[in-house]
């Protein structure tokens, strides 16, 4: 409690400073790495090299490669490799290059990561927390823009959180990997090298909490990670026009924050929800059945989704076309103001 | 390691080892057959929706377990362990409850008893082993992972994976491959490319070892030195214990549609690891017949209490279902309790 | 054309038959392997075995060893494999011995399987039908009762049904592996061994079609699988209350039917999803959201979900409480009829 | 097997090959050089968005594809294998339209091309080589698959499983890993077992091959060898391609972070495989300073000519979308579609 305390406290005094997400996710690694000896940060290319995104640049130098290590380039035994060291004492934080390279560990993070609490009556410490860079928007080539986040949603025994902003990102990774629990944490890669002025912070509210990032009373924008940014795009150019749009950050993908849905939609009486996973069966279907199960007698029209289309995610040229834009969410908007 | 017939073919000797030890060795493997049997009839009175049964591999199993440390080492199971779990000293009622369908996991300590949860997935468990063995080198101490798997889990990506990290990291795992011929249906021929999961060791930088898993004397000595040797920070060995699933792949399983039994018969009458251990243990004068009788007669009685301890083990509260799901619980699992309170609670 | 009449001659001619749906997809699979000589049949353990379930039995011993053959333990090179197989000319039916065991062989069918002829702008051909054992309530082992249909419904390039009985079963199956696009075909293990008379027929409805497989007013029950079969169950009790509930079997989980739901909707103007997957992400979130968003100002109450619990499957004594039962879904409807 | 150090060290020799298929070697490797060349220059002005060189894997590639038969044979590449597309008669500008990110598969058509489309999951494609191969035989044809993969690739579950399927099969298929030392920033001491891939041979029953991948002559002889085996229905072959990354893993990496470039500019300087071909062309008097002369500027041209053409291909339209997704498209795609046509469309 006095650690709690304490840590407050340094909190308060850390001063603003400009960093982009890449970094802020860097000093909370550096943060964990240093406050608890059992802290293990490894994966493909994320030593010397610092990772593909420079996440974890300069940790190996700073705590040594026994803390922080490369794998061998296999994914599955990666997550493996995790449960392993969580039962033996360690707090692992790997690493999976990318979205789509998460797919040959699905079944080690779903069989196994997920449910070893569960199988084991509580035994065995599972404290993984995955940093997993997702989401598309910078013209990648394939695999490297998926959003797995309804997958892992889906999947008792995990938490997910996806940060939009680089003060979020520091907060939300401690708060990740302090918790016992696993953790998906995924990282807007779109957001990484966006530097901005900010506060680094230890993590104040509660896991599963939402926040109003721009308050609005006409409709309320959902979103996580990237589309957080764009949704308050949007809500500038609408309040051109005199809409005035709530922003929500959804952040939690897993415990969601059905009462904070539920209270913005119960002012604003609409709602749309963005992501960039395909439409059918993503997250935003979950999120337009919870506020329509906690709002159906003050929602003025149904929730609008506007996502990714069902489609394979595509190649540069087509990806501006295939992620939400501006417009489509302003449509979505006039559609549930016109309804 | 091309031939892959079970070394000694008959001739099982404990002169060699302690006699304490092999006595050991017999009660463990002698009471593993008795729940075995005991775990069957319960099956088959309805008591458990199925059984996997380790008739045949109680050498296998017994051995390499009691070739470790169960207050440093650590194992990691699949379903078909029961007799190393015996043997490595887990609470078998706790134990025996996954076959009960009480508790999919089992309901033993697995952190008490360093002993990995029951884990039906073939080959998942294995990078866990190599897991915990590169995190027990990294804090410095001396504990040995054994990973158990089957001929057919030797397919699997996850066992190729685990062991390329072993052999990167250098990590204390023992690789424990029970190759009891079949995987289900398929027998090795068509399993196996090249015949042998040892062979396997040297493309790793390990060494793969074959040992007939029948004969419980080679199954310790050979576990014991790819324990010593990874103690000794020497890295990962991988050891094939040459065996056979002389009964059906589990109580649901008809082996008359994919293989003749004579075959099974003979390993059964021939190759029947218990009772070559008896012969070896009267041979070395480990024991004479009424120390022998005075085992079977405790190994029974063991096993029949353990068999009324799960019989008789109370099925799980409903509550679990949400009590486990996570160490901080969420909001919404506990509406969902409320709604099971409500709408299910029997 | 006339291939096909001549097919729908045949069977019109089959007489019923009391079979079960285990034996209605043997009998699809003997048609499949009979009519076209590129069918493959192919999994752990579906040769001299004839599966674990029986459902392949003597299809090796009528087709051969070449059609019908064993592979070794290894999901994700099952799946591979197809792949390979299909852009060899084949059309490639792989089981999965297990839903739980399809986590394995998830990076091959969503990285690969699912986007081969969008990577491919509709170059190598992909014909293939992945059956797996599925869904819950025959009280097995860990792995042996999971619902991974919301994760495949997810995935662009894939087409998925679950069929509710025998004759389903049959017809859905010859329509899979005919379709010239990969389809995951969910077996409802529950009910793999319940007899009925059956009239075994060529499909006729197009694929993405559901069923009303009892007509009602009061509300409509959406379920697709084991699920459909509780809820016959509930609407036969509740009809002895006077509350007449229309069940409609979605089967085709992608594409969904979301014509069908909106016109039985629009006329009970009350909806209860029910499935056996976890409630949060599950597929239950898109038919709430689909439903809402084509019905909004017909529904009388939004849209209830009655499903698994946010919990790993549970052993034997638990299954029954995780599960949805038929009291939670009369709950539901009472929830829904006093809204 | 044992030694890592490619064979040869400085000596190549094409004395025993006929004169025009060393001189069509020479050809491709030196067209893929300059294309090579071509596109780092065209990431460098942003037309492409990034690239992976082949620079100093030629010999690996141009000698595997040209021991193949296009027309009856089958590849399946990774996301660096354009000197191979290019041997073995790729539409390049198809090919090259991948690195300009218009389709992520490429624009070429596969299955005309008989050359699998790009694919960026590291081990993904190697079990559809074997399926491919599985196929070709079960209707008695004798085309052979030939799969790429890199040495961080072999870490993967999914290359571990193909070879077990192959070897149970005896599937015709020939595994060729370029071993090029390094996976992204990850050196072969921290990726490989034991050191070796083709060690990995001998436990799926299958001959490990070594050869100095930087010597066109012997992997074409390799490979030809494993092809005719593979043809003679004799079974898989893996062939371990030694080599070298001279340049960063992709135009987005920085290799100043994780490597010495001494190594590097040993294996520039003394093992550049063009430089070492071309020598060995004049030494085996298969080709003169003129012929050559004139091969160059050839290649120059169809490189800059391939260049041009993926400069100036049109992006996809937006409806290609929708288009590809399915066979039979559904109506909600139709739906999306036009969503896309209303709101989105330029
Ligand atoms: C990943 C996975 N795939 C399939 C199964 C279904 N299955 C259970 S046991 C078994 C055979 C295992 O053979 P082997 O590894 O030789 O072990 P044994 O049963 O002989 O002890 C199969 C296919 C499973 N449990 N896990
Ligand atoms: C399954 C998967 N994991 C991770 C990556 C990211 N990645 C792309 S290339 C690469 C290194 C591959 O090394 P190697 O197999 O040796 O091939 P090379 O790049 O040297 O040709 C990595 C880690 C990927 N593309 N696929
Ligand atoms: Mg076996
Ligand atoms: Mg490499």
């Amino acid at each position: 409690m006095t650690e709690l305390i304490d840590r407050a406290d340094a909190a308060a005094e850390t001063p603003a400073l400009e960093l982009s997400m890449q970094q802020a996710i860097n000093r909370a690694l550096r943060v964990l790495l240093a406050e608890d000896p059992d802290v293990l940060v490894f994966g493909e290319d994320v030593g010397a090299l610092g990772g593909v995104f420079r996440v974890t640049d300069g940790l190996q130098k700073e705590f040594g490669d026994r803390r922080v290590f490369d794998t061998p380039l296999a994914e599955s035994a990666i997550m493996g490799m995790a449960v392993g060291l969580a039962m033996n004492g360690w707090r692992p934080v790997p690493e999976l290059q990318f979205d789509g390279f998460a797919y040959p560990a699905i079944d080690q993070i779903v069989n196994q990561v997920a449910r070893m609490n569960y199988r084991t009556r509580g035994s065995a410490p599972m404290p993984i927390t995955l940093r997993l860079p997702s989401f598309g928007g910078i013209q990648a080539p394939e695999h490297h823009g998926e959003s797995l986040e309804a997958i892992f949603a889906h999947t008792p025994g995990l938490k997910v959180v996806a940060p939009s902003d680089p003060a979020e990102a520091y907060s939300l990774l401690l708060q990740s990997v302090r918790s016992d629990d696993p953790v998906v944490y995924m990282e807007p890669k779109a957001r990484y090298w966006d530097r901005r002025p900010v506060r680094l912070a230890e993590p104040t509210d509660p896991i599963g909490t939402s926040r109003i990032v721009r308050p609005g009373r006409h409709a309320t924008l959902i979103a996580w990670g990237a589309m957080v940014h764009k949704c308050l795009q949007v809500a500038e150019l609408a309040a051109e026009d005199g809409v005035e749009l709530e922003v929500l950050d959804l952040r939690w993908l897993k415990p969601i924050d059905a009462a904070g849905l539920a209270a913005s939609v119960a002012r604003t009486k609409r709602a749309v929800v963005v992501h960039e996973a395909p439409l059918t069966a993503g997250l935003g279907a979950e999120v337009a059945a919870l506020i329509t199960e906690h709002c159906f007698r003050d929602l003025a029209a149904p929730v609008q989704r506007v996502t990714g289309f069902d489609v394979p995610y595509p190649a540069g040229p087509l990806e501006p076309q295939y992620l939400p834009t501006i417009d489509r969410v302003l449509f979505a908007v006039q559609r549930t103001l016109e309804y | 390691m091309s031939t892959h017939e079970p070394a000694g073919q008959g001739t099982v000797t404990v002169d060699h080892l302690p006699p304490d030890l092999t006595r050991a060795l017999y009660t463990h493997m002698r009471t593993a057959r008795d729940l075995d049997a005991e775990a069957v009839a319960l099956q088959r009175q309805g008591v458990f929706p199925a059984y996997v049964s380790v008739r045949g591999q109680e050498a296998a199993q017994v051995a390499s377990a009691a070739a470790l440390d169960p207050r440093r080492d650590f194992v990691f199971p699949t379903y078909r362990e029961m007799a190393s779990a015996l043997a490595y000293g887990v609470e078998m009622v706790g134990y025996m409850a996954t076959h009960r369908a009480l508790w999919h996991g089992g309901l033993y300590d697995v952190m008490e008893s360093r002993f990995g949860a029951v884990n039906a997935v073939v080959g998942g468990p294995v990078p866990h082993a190599v897991g915990w063995a590169v995190g027990e080198r990294m804090r410095g101490d001396d504990g040995v992972a054994l990973a158990y798997f089957g001929d057919g889990a030797s397919s699997e990506g996850d066992v190729h994976e685990a062991m390329n990290f072993a052999g990167v990291y250098g990590a204390p795992v023992v690789f424990f491959c029970q190759n009891n011929r079949w995987a289900l249906s398929v027998p090795n021929e068509r399993q196996v490319a090249g015949g042998s999961v040892a062979a396997r060791g040297e493309g790793y930088g390990m060494p793969g070892v074959v040992v007939d898993g029948n004969d419980a004397a080679a199954v310790h000595d050979a576990v014991t030195r790819a324990v010593a040797r990874a103690r000794r920070g020497e890295g990962p060995t991988l050891i094939e214990a040459l065996t056979y699933r002389v009964e059906p792949h589990s109580t649901s399983d008809d082996t008359g549609r994919y293989r003749d039994e004579t075959e099974a018969d003979r390993w059964r009458t021939h190759r029947d690891p218990v009772a070559l251990l008896r012969a070896a243990l009267i041979e070395a004068g480990h024991a004479d017949a009424d120390e022998l009788a005075a085992i079977d007669a405790e190994a029974k009685k063991r096993a029949e209490e353990i068999r009324d301890g799960v019989s008789a083990a109370p099925e799980p509260e409903g509550t679990e279902l949400f009590t486990h799901v996570f160490r901080e619980t969420t909001q919404e699992l506990t509406r969902q309790r409320r709604i099971w309170e409500e709408e299910v609670q029997p």
